[in-house]
């Protein structure tokens, strides 16, 4: 069981360390980072949101949440992204860049400011990848989490 | 018995790492780098995207970042199997 | 001896890996054996990095760089290496840990010189 | 005939001889075992052991177990066994330690120590 | 869509793996869920070969314009991932899909009572894709991560039955000793990235130069997957492994080893062969790995008690056959005239030993995991008298250990007949140790058989009856491709395993991405 400072800190610190992490993940193809770092920092916050409450708690905040479908959805839409590619390509193909479609906007040459709406598959790949990751290190902390706090109940 | 024959081969295999780390070629200037030149040169226009590091691990070798996203599920898949009788949620 | 300067870093990366293979090599507790395996992730990685550098180069990112980065950037590839070998580090521990935590239960002990049932 | 032949420096397989041979040895099997004795009968007195008056014991305890086929090869070659035991610690220590020392030797002998 | 072959052969699996923990519950759903994907995957796999086996080397650039644009204009270099599929790859991704489907088929009566079923699918399907990745792919680094899926993916099934402790010992031993082996294949990969700029693996193979880095390099990658192919003294974890694995994920697990034995067999002919002196040395190397794996592995197999094991053990001495076969190959690679005389043949007896192994081997764990399935127990002294009451098990049995010792017509004999003969004409020693490993196997089969199938009916086996039928369906595959093999070995022969056997020799092709640049 923990104490009040530190549930208090982890309601106040939990949304900003979301936010942080769906920001590195959106912004992969610009600044450094991308889906595994975003989605490692996003598990980081749901890892401190899990430790800071009962065994009790976390097991009704994460009864609804299907953890494993959302890491085959991850999988799979990164998968289907590369698919994709096969109809006109290859395999895996950025097919997207300088399309015109979203985040397919051309990127100018050289040094410049960085402009969200380019990068072709790399924000859907970076996306399915933060989401996939997210999940499977939160299951992974969960499930570790749920056996240790059993010892201690038994 | 076995703990010394354990260092004999571990001073062996450390001298074998030492004469790799010398013989190698000086820290900071890369013999051959043509690889890295295109994905410098090339990464705005084909990928179009700013951080050339994501456009080489999504776009020039995405096919290794699918492997890497298939290693974390496999061990996901496996820890959620290795650990499934003690129940928690998988129950 | 002018190449071990030059070479220092790569030389760390060889201590690394000798430390690394003597801690999985003369530990008993399976869990240090495991941190063992984790120093040689570690070592490859740094290796991997190291190779990539440039001299005085720059992160390979062209968002707001400073003027000079774009004739000197480091290598991007083993940047990219380095972040997949990483993530694969991450799964083997975690299935390491969960295997650990097995032996632990059925066996009551972490001493890999009692944990050989199978064997002969 | 030839595409089936399998040319070896000093033989040839083909699987038709072979049919043709298992066909032969099969006739002489069934001709020696039609040459037996007839007046045998299953599941009568005559099949049962004679073990001079004693009944005979029961099947299970006389049943070779797996650990005593072989016994003397491997009291023949004790001390080879007593190598290959010790060898064989189920120690995951031990087993990063030969491949560590294997790797060494291969690669000395590789760069051309020896 | 034939251009796309190679990547589908991918993507399939990969599409059965990440979609099997969707289905919940529903275990039979999911059994055949598996089992349908790895029928498409082995028909694709034998549409890719006969492409491969009709049009040459295959190449598949991954996210390029086009499948085959291996140079961007105006390069040198080749900047992507891509696969390259030989006739020796085609082979080994034969035998890889079919014994996934053959394991899948198994498994589904034979863990049917276990629960985590849909992780357990989605493992065998992950294996599958690890061998895939790392018999067809052409890139060293991508060599590296399918190697890490293949190696968690099997230690993970090795653990899958995690109430037992002996499973999670397995399984740790194979997931550390895998981890160790592919960082050291990551760090030789990054002394040759740091040396020639490149990861591709015809590009490393053509401007290779051989410095002290380079021949330490090799030695790494020859030692590492030495190991993984559990070649003694490296094979500890060899029998552990088998041991514990459910005997449905057995055959993946075995085409995984030799997945490992590919990329030796590749490194070492591909890769690093333009080292003429260097070259005869690592052939000798492998001769003798092969001769002590053989022997050692034979003779520890004699004194077992658990069947399982005992048949792992068997893995290892045959193992060491196929290094004898193509480490005599590999010794006279540049001495034209023995090459033309006995080294192709030994290479091709070498690699029909891989495919004959991969079928019999399977056929004989299954067979150990039928016992295993009404027995409950896998220590041959409490057995006996099982043949009258499992008649279709004790026939393949029968077939699986004729093979194994290579007695005519089983497929055993025609690859340990080349083997031999082609051994003696480089040293006859080599010889006499296969024909003393081949009777000692005849000998510990008999023991099997006796012990576990002849002997009077047991009391407390009195009513178990035949396993149900996925299994024995196949059983009875695996036994009847023996047949198949050993009647016509010639055909197999010159249809699959002599085009493998020159994909290795003529590495001048693979260099050049077979003619595209």
């Amino acid at each position: 069981m923990t104490t009040v400072i530190i549930r208090t800190m982890t309601r106040i610190l939990t949304p900003a360390i979301l936010v942080f992490g769906s920001y590195i993940i959106l912004h992969g193809h610009l600044t450094p980072g991308g889906g595994f770092q975003g989605g490692a920092v996003f598990a980081s916050g749901l890892a401190l949101l899990i430790i800071a409450f009962s065994r009790k708690r976390v097991k009704e905040m994460f009864e609804k949440v299907p953890l494993s479908v959302f890491e085959s959805i991850g999988a799979l839409g990164f998968l289907g992204i590369g698919l994709m590619g096969i109809v006109m390509y290859t395999f895996l193909r950025n097919f997207i860049a300088n399309s015109g479609a979203p985040f397919g906007m051309p990127t100018p040459e050289g040094i410049n400011p960085g402009f969200l709406n380019t990068g072709g598959t790399l924000p859907y790949l970076n996306i399915f990848v933060g989401l996939k990751v997210l999940a499977g290190l939160t299951s992974i902390v969960l499930i570790l989490f749920l056996i240790l706090r059993r010892e201690e109940n038994e | 018995m076995r703990k010394l024959l354990g260092i004999i081969a571990l001073t062996v295999f450390s001298i074998i790492l030492f004469l790799t780390a010398v013989h190698l070629r000086s820290f900071g200037s890369p013999p051959h780098a043509e690889m890295d030149k295109y994905f410098i040169e090339h990464a705005q226009k084909e990928a179009s995207a700013n951080n050339v590091v994501t456009s080489v691990v999504f776009d020039y070798r995405g096919f290794d970042t699918l492997g890497e996203a298939t290693v974390l599920f496999t061990a996901v898949s496996g820890v959620l199997m290795a650990l499934r009788h003690y129940g928690g949620r998988k129950k | 001896m002018n190449s071990v300067l030059v070479n220092l870093p790569f030389i760390v990366v060889a201590i690394l890996l000798a430390i690394g293979f003597y801690t999985i090599g003369f530990k008993r507790n399976l869990i240090k054996i495991i941190i063992g395996v984790e120093i040689l992730e570690g070592a490859v990685n740094m290796f991997i990095v190291a190779l990539g550098y440039v001299k005085g180069g720059y992160a390979p990112i062209y968002t707001q760089a400073p003027s000079g980065a774009i004739e000197n950037m480091v290598l991007p590839t083993p940047q990219a290496l380095t972040l997949t070998s990483i993530v694969i580090g991450v799964a083997v521990t975690a299935l390491m840990l969960a295997f650990a935590v097995n032996i632990y239960k059925t066996y009551g002990t972490l001493d890999v010189s009692k944990v050989r049932r199978l064997r002969g | 005939m030839n595409p089936m032949t399998l040319r070896t420096p000093s033989g040839y397989w083909n699987p038709i001889i072979w049919v043709i041979f298992l066909i032969l040895f099969g006739l002489v099997a069934y001709l020696i075992y039609k040459a037996g004795n007839p007046k045998y009968r299953r599941d009568t007195d005559q099949v049962k052991p004679f073990l001079s008056g004693n009944l005979e014991t029961d099947k299970e305890k006389i049943q070779v177990r797996a650990s005593d086929i072989y016994w003397g090869f491997i009291e023949a070659l004790k001390e080879y066994y007593g190598v290959l035991e010790r060898m064989h610690t189920g120690d995951i220590r031990d087993y990063i330690l030969w491949f560590v020392g294997m790797a060494a030797i291969i690669t000395v002998i590789l760069i051309g120590g020896i | 869509m034939m251009e796309h072959l190679p990547a589908l052969i991918i993507a399939i699996p990969l599409l059965g793996a990440f979609a099997a923990p969707l289905f919940k519950r529903h275990h039979k759903a999911v059994s055949i869920w598996a089992i349908l994907i790895t029928g498409i995957t082995l028909i694709v796999s034998l549409l890719l070969t006969r492409e491969v086996l009709v049009k040459g080397i295959l190449v598949y650039v991954f996210g390029a314009k086009s499948p085959t644009l291996v140079l961007p204009s105006g390069y040198k270099v080749p900047i992507r991932i891509m696969f390259e599929v030989d006739a020796l790859g085609a082979f080994m991704a034969i035998s890889a899909t079919l014994m996934s489907f053959v394991g899948a088929l198994y498994s589904y009566s034979h863990v049917a009572h276990e629960s985590g079923l849909e992780k357990y699918y989605s493992l065998l399907l992950l294996l599958e894709v690890g061998i895939l990745g790392m018999v067809l792919t052409g890139d060293l680094f991508n060599l590296f991560v399918f190697m890490e899926i293949a190696g968690i993916s099997g230690a993970a099934l090795v653990g899958f039955r995690s109430y037992r402790g002996e499973a999670s010992e397995a399984g740790i031993k194979y997931l550390i000793i895998s981890a160790v082996a592919s960082l050291m294949v990551l760090f030789s990969v990054a002394l040759l990235y740091g040396e020639y700029g490149n990861l591709n693996l015809a590009y490393i193979a053509k401007n290779i130069k051989f410095g002290v880095v380079d021949l330490i390099a090799f030695g790494l990658l020859f030692t590492s997957f030495a190991m993984k192919c559990g070649a003694v003294p490296m094979h500890y974890w060899v029998p552990d492994a088998y041991t514990e694995i459910p005997a449905g994920g057995n055959p993946p697990l075995l085409v995984a080893t030799y997945a490992n034995l590919y990329a030796l067999f590749r490194v070492s002919f591909t890769l690093f062969t333009n080292i003429v002196i260097n070259i005869s040395r690592a052939g000798w190397i492998m001769v003798i790995l092969g001769v002590l794996t053989m022997f050692i592995g034979v003779t520890m197999a004699l004194v077992q008690k658990d069947v399982k094991r005992l048949m792992s053990y068997h893995a290892i001495s045959q193992t060491g056959y196929m290094l004898l076969g193509v480490g005599v190959g590999l010794t006279v690679l540049h001495d034209p005239s023995k090459l033309m005389e006995f080294g192709r043949d030994a290479i091709a007896g070498g690699l029909f030993h891989v495919i004959n192994h991969i079928i019999y081997k399977s056929l004989l764990l299954m067979t150990a995991g039928a016992l295993f399935y009404v027995t409950g127990t896998r220590n041959l002294d409490n057995m006996g008298g099982l043949a009258r009451k499992m008649p279709i098990t004790t026939i393949s049995f029968m077939i699986g250990a004729a093979a194994i010792s290579g007695l005519p017509p089983f497929n055993g004999f025609a690859s340990k007949l080349i083997i031999y003969e082609t051994s003696y004409m480089l040293n006859p020693i080599l010889t006499v140790f296969a024909m003393v490993t081949s009777i000692l196997t005849l000998a510990s089969f008999v023991k099997v058989f006796a012990s576990a199938f002849l002997g009077p009916p047991l009391k407390k086996y009195e009513n178990v009856k035949e396993v149900p039928k996925p299994m024995l369906i196949a059983m009875i595959i695996l036994a009847a491709l023996c047949v198949i093999f050993g009647l016509f070995p010639k055909i197999i022969l010159d249809k699959l395993i002599y085009p493998a056997a020159d994909a290795l020799i003529n590495y001048l092709q693979y260099h050049s991405w077979g003619g595209l640049a």
